[in-house]
C-alpha cells in the first residue's frame, strides 16, 4: 500500500460521495459543493493511481491543474445561474420541470 | 506501516469527513466554511502526493476562490431575502 | 449525356419546372400559371410521342447515376412504362384544363396546381423507374405530393379523409420499404428486367421471396385499393373533383397498380411467381376486390363515393389480368389499365361538373339532371355503359380479353366473377343514367352556380374534357385494332414479356 | 501551406476573442466571415482525406504522443466537421438577422457560439482523451451560456439542469480518463489501441464503463434526456439549433470513436443494450413529441427520439454499412433539426406564441418557412428523397444483413411515429385560418436560411455518394 | 427510497473501484523519462511547466477559452443592477488591505519568474492577483465591475490573445505551439506574463461580476 493508493482511494469515494451528492440535493448551492467533491476526488485519483508505484509524475500533475481551473470555471457559471435564478424566483431550488 | 502512510490514512479520513460535513452540515454558513476546510486538506493531500503545484493551485483556486465565491453568493442571498421578509 | 439519357430526365423536367416555379408564383398571376401548366402538359406529350416511335423501333431509353455505394437511381422507358406515361400524360392535360375551369377563383391555386405538378412528376418516375429502389422513391413522393390536394379545402372533413389516406399509403410504404431492402439485401441489387430477377437466387432462400412478395404486393396493393387495404379511397372523396380524377385515373391508383405489374412481371417473372405459387393467392384477392368494391358501391348515395367504390372494383381487373398467368389475360390487364383511366376520369369529371354548375352531390338529387346538362350527361353515360363493358366501348376490349384470358388460364371461375361484377355494375349505373335522364326534374336544384348559356350547359373548360374522355372510350374501343390503339400497344407488351412463352392467339373479339 | 486541422480550431477562437472586444451585442459578420473561412478549410479538408483515402494527422508541439498531443482527421471526424461547419454558416446568418440589437438574448451570442464551434472542431479532431476532456468541458459551458443568456425563470433552470447533467457526465468521463492514465500511463488514443484487449483489467473496463455512461448523458440517450426538451426548448430559436443539431451529436461521436477505437475489445457486451435504449428513446420521444402543446417543445422531444437512431447501430458496428447508417442519420438530422428549430423561430416570431395549433393562420402568410418546415419533416421521417430515407434504408439493409428484425421493426415504428407528430404540424397550413389573425412581417433572411438547411437535407438525399466515400478513408485515429 | 439506493450504490462503486485500483499493475508506458529527456529543449526547467504549457500547451490553451467562455456566461446571465456599492469599512482596515494587495503583487511577480524552474507559474500567481483584488474589493476600495468597459475587455482578454497570436505565428512557422528551442523559454515567459496578468482580472472577474448582481427580488 503507497501513499497514491491511499489517495486514490479516498478520490473514488470523494466522486462517489459528490455525484450521490448532486443525485441527492435539492438545495443548489450544497449541489455545487456536491460537484466540487467529484472533480476533487477524480483529480485525486488521477494522481494518486498514476504514482501509486513509485515516484512522482508531472504529466497527471499539469492535468490536474487544467481541471482545476476548468471546475473554478464551471462553479463560477453554476453560481451565477444559481443567483439569477434566487433573484428570479427567490427559491435556491429547482422548479418542477414544465415538460410541456 | 510507517508514519508517512499513518498521516496519509488519517489525512484521507478528514478529507472524507470533512467533504461528508460539507454535504451534510444544518447550516449553508457551516457547509461553505467546511468546504474551505477540504479545500485545505486537498491542499496537504496534493502535497503529501509530491505535487506543490497543485497544492498551491488548490490553496489558491481550488479553497480560496472558489470558497470565496460561495461565501459571497450566501451574503447576497442572505442579504436578499432578509430584503424581502422587511417588506 | 446521350439524347437517349437525356429523353427520360426531360420527361420529368418537363412538369417538376413548371411545378417548382408555380409554387412561388404570386396567387394572381393566372394567365403565367396557365401557360407554364399547359406548357409543361403540352411538352411533356411531345417528348413522350418521340419516346413511343423510338421505342416501338426497338430503341433503349434510360439513365442512372448513383445515390449510395450499390444503389442507383435509375430511369428507363420501355413499353409497359411507356403505356402508363402516355396515359397519364394525355389525361393530366385535361385534368389541367378541368382543374383550371373547376378551381376559377377559389385561393391557394398556386399551391394546388404546384403539387398537381409534382404528382404528375412523382406519376412519370413510377413509370420510368428501373429499379424498386427509384420507384420506391417517387411512389412515396407520390404519396407526399398528393395529400395537399386531398386536404386542399382545408375543412375538419378534409383533415379526416387526408389523415386516413396519409395513415394507409404511409403505412403500405413502410411495408413495401421492408420487402424492398430484403430483396435489394437477397439480390445485391433491385433491377427491373423482363422475365423477372428473383429466379437467380437459390432454392433455400424461396421462403424469404415468398415473404417478400407479400409485403412488395401489400406494400403497392393499398395504392391500388385491394380490398382489404381500400379503406381510404372512398374517405379521399372529399378532395375536390379534379383531384378525385388524378387519384383514380391518373397517378394514386394507377400507380398501385402499374406497381403490381411492373413487381409480378420484372422482378418475380410470371413463370417464376407462377412456380413459387404466388400468382394464385393474388388472383383470388383480386375476384374478392372486384365483387366486393362492386356491391358497396350498389349502396352509396353520394355520387363520388359510389364512383369510389366502382374504382376499387375495376382497378383489380388489372391485377386480374395481369396474375391470371398468360399473354392473354396480360394483354387484358394491362389494356384496362388505359381504358379503365379514360372512363373512370370521364365519370369523375361529369361528377364535378354536376357539383359545380347545379350543386348535385347524391344520385337521388340527379332527378332530370340530364335534360338540363345534356352533354354532360351524355359523356356520363358514355362512361358508364364502357365501365359495364357494353359493346363498342374500351370496357367491352378490357373484358373481352380478360375473359379470354381467364379461359386461356383454366380459371373458368375468374369469368364468373367478370360477370356477376358486369351485371353489379349495371345495377349501380343504370339507375344513375335512368334518374339522369328520365327522372322527375326538381322545380329548383340544390345550388345553380353556373346558369345555362344557350348550347353551354357550363363553362366550356369545364365541359371540354369529359367530352373528349369520352369519345376516347369509344374510339379505344372501336378502333381498338388499330396499330396505334392501346390494344396493339399492349400486345407489344405481351409479345416482349412472353417472347420466350406461346404465341399469341388472335382474340376472338 | 495552410494546415486545416490547427486552423479550423484556431479561427473560431480567434473570432470568439475579437467579437468580445467588439462588445455586447456586436462581431455577427466577424462569425459569418469566420464561419465562411471554417467551412472553406473543412472543404478543403475533406478533398484532402477523400483523395489520399487515409487519415491526416498533426502532432501539437511537434512532440508527437504520447508525451505531446496529436491531432487526427480521418473520415468519421472529417465528416462530423463538415457536418458542424454546413450547418453552423446558415445558422450564423439566422441568428444576425433573428436578435434585434438590444436583445439580452443576443449580447454575448457570437463569442459563446465562437466557442462553442472552436470546441467542437477541438473535439472532432482530438486524438487524447484529457485533450478531449477539456474540449468536453468547452462545448459544454459554451451550450449552457447559450441557453442562459438573458432567459425568464423557465431558461434559467432549464440551463442550471443542463449544466448539471453536463458536469456530471464529464466528471464521470474524467473519472475515466484517470483510470486509463493509471493503467496504461497514457492517455493517447493511437498509443492506447493496442494496449486494451479482452483481457485487460478490471479498472478499465470499469473506466469505459464510466467514460461512455458521461458521453451517453451529455447526449441525452433515454432515459437520460430529462434534461434536453426544456433546455433545447426554452432557449431562442438559433441556440436550440446550435444545440440539437450539433452538440448533442458531438459526445455521441466521441461515443462511436471510443467504441470503433480503443474500448472495440471491450465494447460487444455493451452493444444491444446500448441498442435497446436507442429503441426506449426513439418510442418515447416520438410519444412525447405527438402529446406536447409547444411547438419548440415538440421538435425537442423530436430530437430525444432522433437520437435513439443513431444508437441503433452499435449492435450492427461489426457489420458493414452501420457506420454510414449512423453518419448519414447524423447529417440527415443535423441539417434537418436545425431548419426545423429555425422555422419555428419565424412562426413563433411572426405569431408571437409557441403553442402547435395557433399556427392555423401563420402557413397562409409564410408558406415558404411552412415548406421549409415540411422538408425538414420529411427527412426527419425518413421519407424519400432525403437523407433521413437514405439513414433509414441503410440501417434496415444492416440489420436484415445481420438478422436483427426488432432493429428493422423499430425503425420502420419511428417513421411513422414521425409522420404522426411532423404532420401534426403541417396539417395547420391547410386549415382554415381563423378570421382575425395579426402576423408580424419576419425578415426574409429568417425564412430562407431555414429554407436552405431544408433543402440541403433533401438533396443530400439524392446524393450521398462522397460522403459515403469519405468515410472509407482511414480508420479510427 | 431513493436515498438509500444513491448511497448505496456510491458505497458500492467506491468499494469496487478500490478493489481494482490494488490489483492494478505498473502501467505499460512512463512518461517520466521522456519529459525529462526533451526537459532542455522544452525552455523551462520545471517539468509541471513544460508539460503545461509546452508539452501540452494545446490542453491550456483550451483551459484558458473554458475560463474566459464562463466568464461570458457570467456576464450573458448576470443583469447589471449597479449592485456591490462599497460598504463603509474602517480606514485603518483599508490601509493594511492596500499594503497586503501590494505584497501579494510582489508575490504574484514572483510565483510567476519562479514557475520556470521550481513549483509556481500563471495560475497561481493570476489566482494571487486576483485575491488582491477581491480584497481590495471586500474593503470598498474596488467597486464590483458593471459592464466591462473596452479597456477591461481587452484586459480580460489579452492573455488569451497573446497566446493565441503565438500559437498562429508558430502554425505558420511549422506545426501548432511549436517552440523552436531557441526560443521557447522567451516565448513561454510571453505567454505566462500575459496569462498571468489576464488571469488575475479574470478570476477576480468571475467574483467581482457575480456581485453586481443584487436585490432584484421577485
Amino acid at each position: 500500500m503507497t501513499s497514491g493508493l491511499i489517495f486514490a482511494g479516498a478520490g473514488a469515494a470523494l466522486f462517489a460521495m459528490g455525484v450521490a451528492g448532486v443525485l441527492l440535493i435539492e438545495h443548489l448551492l450544497r449541489r455545487i459543493l456536491a460537484f466540487n467533491l467529484m472533480g476533487s476526488g477524480a483529480f485525486l485519483v488521477l494522481v494518486g493511481l498514476a504514482q501509486h508505484h513509485d515516484a512522482p509524475d508531472p504529466v497527471p500533475q499539469a492535468m490536474v491543474l487544467t481541471g482545476i481551473v476548468v471546475a473554478v470555471a464551471a462553479t463560477a457559471l453554476a453560481l451565477a445561474l444559481v443567483r439569477r435564478l434566487h433573484g428570479l424566483t427567490g427559491s435556491l431550488e429547482l422548479p418542477e420541470a414544465e415538460d410541456d | 506501516m510507517n508514519l508517512g502512510l499513518a498521516f496519509d490514512l488519517l489525512l484521507a479520513a478528514s478529507l472524507l469527513w470533512s467533504a461528508w460535513r460539507a454535504l451534510n452540515a444544518s447550516r449553508l454558513d457551516r457547509a461553505i466554511v467546511l468546504f474551505i476546510v477540504f479545500g485545505l486538506l486537498m491542499a496537504l493531500a496534493w502535497a503529501r502526493l509530491s505535487a506543490p503545484d497543485i497544492a498551491l493551485a488548490e490553496a489558491a483556486i481550488g479553497a480560496g476562490l472558489t470558497g470565496a465565491l460561495l461565501l459571497d453568493a450566501y451574503g447576497a442571498l442572505r442579504r436578499r431575502d432578509t430584503a424581502e421578509a422587511r417588506e | 449525356m446521350t439524347i437517349n439519357e437525356a429523353l427520360p430526365l426531360a420527361v420529368l423536367a418537363s412538369s417538376l419546372l413548371p411545378g417548382l416555379v408555380i409554387f412561388i408564383l404570386p396567387e394572381a398571376w393566372i394567365g403565367t400559371r396557365t401557360t407554364l401548366n399547359l406548357f409543361g402538359a403540352v411538352a411533356k406529350l411531345a417528348l413522350i410521342a418521340v419516346l413511343l416511335a423510338g421505342v416501338q423501333a426497338g430503341e433503349d431509353y434510360g439513365v442512372r447515376y448513383a445515390v449510395l455505394p450499390g444503389l442507383d437511381l435509375a430511369f428507363k422507358a420501355d413499353a409497359l412504362g411507356l403505356l402508363f406515361i402516355t396515359l397519364s400524360a394525355i389525361l393530366w392535360l385535361f385534368t389541367t384544363l378541368y382543374a383550371i375551369g373547376y378551381l376559377e377563383g377559389a385561393p391557394h391555386r398556386s399551391r394546388f396546381f404546384g403539387f398537381f405538378s409534382l404528382c404528375v412528376t412523382a406519376t412519370m418516375g413510377i413509370a420510368m423507374a428501373a429499379n424498386l429502389f427509384t420507384f420506391f422513391v417517387f411512389y412515396e413522393l407520390l404519396t407526399l405530393a398528393t395529400f395537399p390536394l386531398v386536404v386542399h379545402r382545408g375543412t375538419a372533413k378534409a383533415m379526416r379523409g387526408g389523415t386516413i389516406y396519409l395513415a394507409y399509403t404511409l403505412g403500405g410504404g413502410a411495408l413495401l420499404l421492408t420487402g424492398i431492402v430484403w430483396l435489394h439485401h437477397l439480390l445485391g441489387h433491385s433491377e427491373f428486367a423482363h422475365g423477372g430477377v428473383a429466379a437467380a437466387l437459390d432454392v433455400q432462400q424461396y421462403w424469404q421471396l415468398k415473404i417478400i412478395f407479400l409485403l412488395l404486393i401489400a406494400g403497392v396493393g393499398v395504392k391500388a385499393a385491394l380490398v382489404p387495404l381500400h379503406g381510404w379511397l372512398p374517405q379521399a372523396m372529399v378532395a375536390p373533383a379534379p383531384v378525385s380524377a388524378l387519384l383514380h385515373a391518373v397517378a394514386v391508383v394507377k400507380a398501385g397498380a402499374f406497381g403490381i405489374v411492373r413487381i409480378v412481371y420484372e422482378v418475380y417473372g410470371a413463370e417464376f411467381a407462377q412456380s413459387l405459387d404466388l400468382l394464385t393467392p393474388l388472383v383470388v384477392a383480386a375476384a374478392v376486390t372486384i365483387v366486393w368494391g362492386s356491391l358497396r358501391a350498389l349502396f352509396q348515395d353520394d355520387l363520388k363515393k359510389r364512383l369510389a367504390y366502382s374504382t376499387v372494383s375495376q382497378v383489380s381487373y388489372i391485377a386480374l389480368g395481369v396474375s391470371l398467368f398468360g399473354p392473354i389475360g396480360t394483354i387484358g390487364g394491362l389494356v384496362h389499365l388505359v381504358h379503365q383511366g379514360i372512363m373512370k376520369i370521364t365519370l369523375f369529371f361529369c361528377a364535378g361538373n354536376y357539383a359545380e354548375t347545379l350543386g348535385i352531390h347524391k344520385v337521388s338529387e340527379l332527378g332530370g339532371a340530364g335534360r338540363r346538362m345534356p352533354l354532360t350527361t351524355l359523356a356520363f353515360s358514355i362512361a358508364a355503359l364502357g365501365m359495364m363493358g357494353a359493346p363498342l366501348t374500351a370496357g367491352a376490349v378490357s373484358k373481352a380479353w380478360l375473359i379470354d384470358g381467364a379461359q386461356a388460364a383454366g380459371k373458368e371461375w375468374a369469368i364468373w366473377v367478370l360477370w356477376t361484377s358486369s351485371l353489379l355494375n349495371a345495377a349501380y349505373f343504370l339507375p344513375i343514367l335512368w334518374r339522369a335522364w328520365f327522372g322527375k326534374r326538381p322545380e329548383a336544384w340544390p345550388q345553380e352556380h353556373i346558369p345555362a348559356r344557350s348550347w353551354r350547359e357550363t363553362w366550356w373548360l369545364l365541359l371540354l374534357p369529359p367530352l373528349v374522355t369520352a369519345a376516347a372510350t369509344l374510339a379505344a374501343g372501336i378502333f381498338a385494332d388499330s396499330p396505334i390503339s392501346p390494344l396493339a400497344w399492349a400486345k407489344l407488351i405481351a409479345e416482349r414479356e412472353y417472347s420466350r412463352a406461346t404465341p399469341l392467339s388472335t382474340s376472338t373479339f | 501551406m495552410i494546415d486545416p486541422l490547427a486552423w479550423l480550431i484556431l479561427l473560431p477562437l480567434a473570432w470568439a476573442t475579437l467579437a468580445f472586444l467588439l462588445g455586447p451585442g456586436r462581431g455577427a459578420w466577424l462569425g459569418i466571415g469566420g464561419l465562411a473561412g471554417q467551412l472553406w478549410l473543412a472543404v478543403g479538408l475533406a478533398q484532402k482525406v477523400g483523395a489520399g483515402g487515409r487519415a491526416i494527422g498533426h502532432s501539437v508541439g511537434g512532440w508527437g504522443a504520447p508525451l505531446g498531443i496529436d491531432l487526427a482527421a480521418d473520415g468519421l471526424s472529417t465528416a462530423m466537421l463538415l457536418l458542424t461547419q454546413i450547418v453552423a454558416l446558415p445558422l450564423a446568418i439566422y441568428a444576425r438577422a433573428y436578435f434585434k440589437a438590444d436583445d439580452p438574448a443576443g449580447l454575448y451570442f457570437w463569442p459563446l457560439t465562437g466557442f462553442l464551434l472552436a470546441g467542437l472542431n477541438a473535439l472532432f479532431l482530438s486524438a487524447d482523451l484529457f485533450n478531449l476532456y477539456v474540449t468536453l468541458e468547452l462545448v459544454g459551458l459554451a451550450a449552457v451560456g447559450l441557453v442562459s443568456a438573458g432567459g425568464g425563470a423557465q431558461q434559467i433552470a432549464a440551463a442550471l439542469r443542463y449544466l448539471f447533467a453536463t458536469l456530471i457526465g464529464s466528471g464521470a468521463y474524467l473519472l475515466g480518463v484517470a483510470l486509463i492514465y493509471g493503467a496504461y500511463g497514457t492517455v493517447s488514443i493511437g498509443t492506447l489501441l493496442p494496449l486494451i484487449t479482452a483481457e485487460a483489467p478490471r479498472l478499465v473496463w470499469i473506466a469505459g464503463g464510466l467514460m461512455v455512461l458521461g458521453l451517453m448523458l451529455k447526449t441525452a440517450l433515454f432515459p437520460f434526456h430529462f434534461w434536453l426538451p426544456p433546455a433545447h426548448g426554452g432557449a431562442p430559436a438559433p441556440v436550440s439549433a446550435l444545440l440539437s443539431a450539433l452538440v448533442v451529436k458531438a459526445s455521441f461521436y466521441l461515443i462511436l470513436r471510443l467504441w470503433l477505437g480503443p474500448f472495440a475489445a471491450l465494447a460487444d457486451t455493451a452493444a444491444s443494450l446500448t441498442a435497446l435504449l436507442g429503441a426506449a428513446a426513439i418510442l418515447w420521444g416520438s410519444y412525447r413529441a405527438i402529446r406536447v402543446q409547444r411547438l419548440k417543445m415538440l421538435i425537442a422531444y423530436s430530437t430525444v427520439a432522433q437520437l435513439g437512431y443513431l444508437f441503433l447501430i452499435f449492435p450492427l458496428l461489426s457489420g458493414a454499412g452501420a457506420l454510414q447508417a449512423g453518419v448519414m442519420q447524423a447529417f440527415a438530422h443535423g441539417l434537418a433539426k436545425a431548419a426545423m428549430f429555425a422555422a419555428a423561430g419565424v412562426l413563433i416570431k411572426a405569431t408571437g406564441q409557441d403553442r402547435v395549433d395557433g399556427l392555423a393562420g401563420a402557413a397562409e402568410r409564410l408558406p415558404l418557412t411552412l415548406f421549409a418546415f415540411g422538408l425538414a419533416g420529411v427527412t426527419l421521417m425518413g421519407l424519400p428523397p432525403s437523407a433521413g430515407f437514405l439513414a433509414k434504408w441503410q440501417l434496415i439493409e444492416a440489420a436484415l444483413a445481420q438478422g436483427q428484425w426488432l432493429i428493422v421493426a423499430v425503425v420502420l415504428a419511428g417513421g411513422l411515429l414521425a409522420a404522426v407528430y411532423v404532420f401534426r404540424v403541417l396539417r395547420q397550413a391547410f386549415l382554415l385560418a381563423p378570421a382575425s389573425r395579426d402576423i408580424w412581417p419576419v425578415p426574409r433572411t429568417l425564412e430562407w436560411t431555414a429554407f436552405a438547411l431544408a433543402a440541403m437535407s433533401v438533396l443530400l438525399g439524392l446524393r450521398g455518394l462522397e460522403l459515403m466515400q469519405l468515410l472509407r478513408a482511414g480508420g479510427a485515429a | 427510497m431513493k436515498r438509500v439506493v444513491v448511497v448505496g450504490g456510491a458505497f458500492a462503486f467506491t468499494l469496487l473501484l478500490v478493489a481494482a485500483m490494488r490489483e492494478l499493475a505498473p502501467a505499460a508506458i512512463d512518461l517520466r523519462p521522456s519529459v525529462a529527456a526533451h526537459l532542455a529543449a522544452s525552455g523551462v526547467e520545471h517539468p509541471v511547466t513544460a508539460v503545461l504549457l509546452n508539452y501540452r500547451g494545446y490542453d491550456t490553451l483550451l483551459e484558458i477559452a473554458v475560463l474566459l467562455l464562463a466568464l461570458l456566461g457570467i456576464l450573458a446571465v448576470t443583469r447589471d443592477q449597479g449592485g456591490g456599492a462599497p460598504r463603509p469599512v474602517d480606514p485603518l482596515l483599508q490601509m493594511l488591505a492596500r499594503i497586503a494587495a501590494t505584497l501579494m503583487i510582489v508575490v504574484a511577480i514572483y510565483l510567476l519568474w519562479a514557475g520556470a524552474f521550481r513549483p509556481g507559474g500563471a495560475f497561481q500567481a493570476g489566482a494571487v492577483l486576483a485575491a488582491a483584488m477581491v480584497l481590495l474589493h471586500l474593503t470598498g476600495l474596488l467597486p464590483g465591475w458593471r459592464q466591462p468597459g473596452v479597456r477591461l475587455r481587452w484586459g480580460l482578454a489579452a492573455g488569451f490573445l497573446v497566446f493565441l497570436a503565438v500559437a498562429a505565428a508558430l502554425l505558420l512557422a511549422g506545426g501548432l505551439l511549436t517552440y523552436p528551442p531557441a526560443h521557447a523559454g522567451a516565448l513561454i515567459l510571453l505567454i505566462e506574463s500575459g496569462l498571468t496578468f489576464s488571469l488575475g482580472l479574470i478570476l477576480a472577474g468571475l467574483f467581482l461580476f457575480l456581485s453586481r448582481d443584487e436585490g432584484d427580488a421577485p
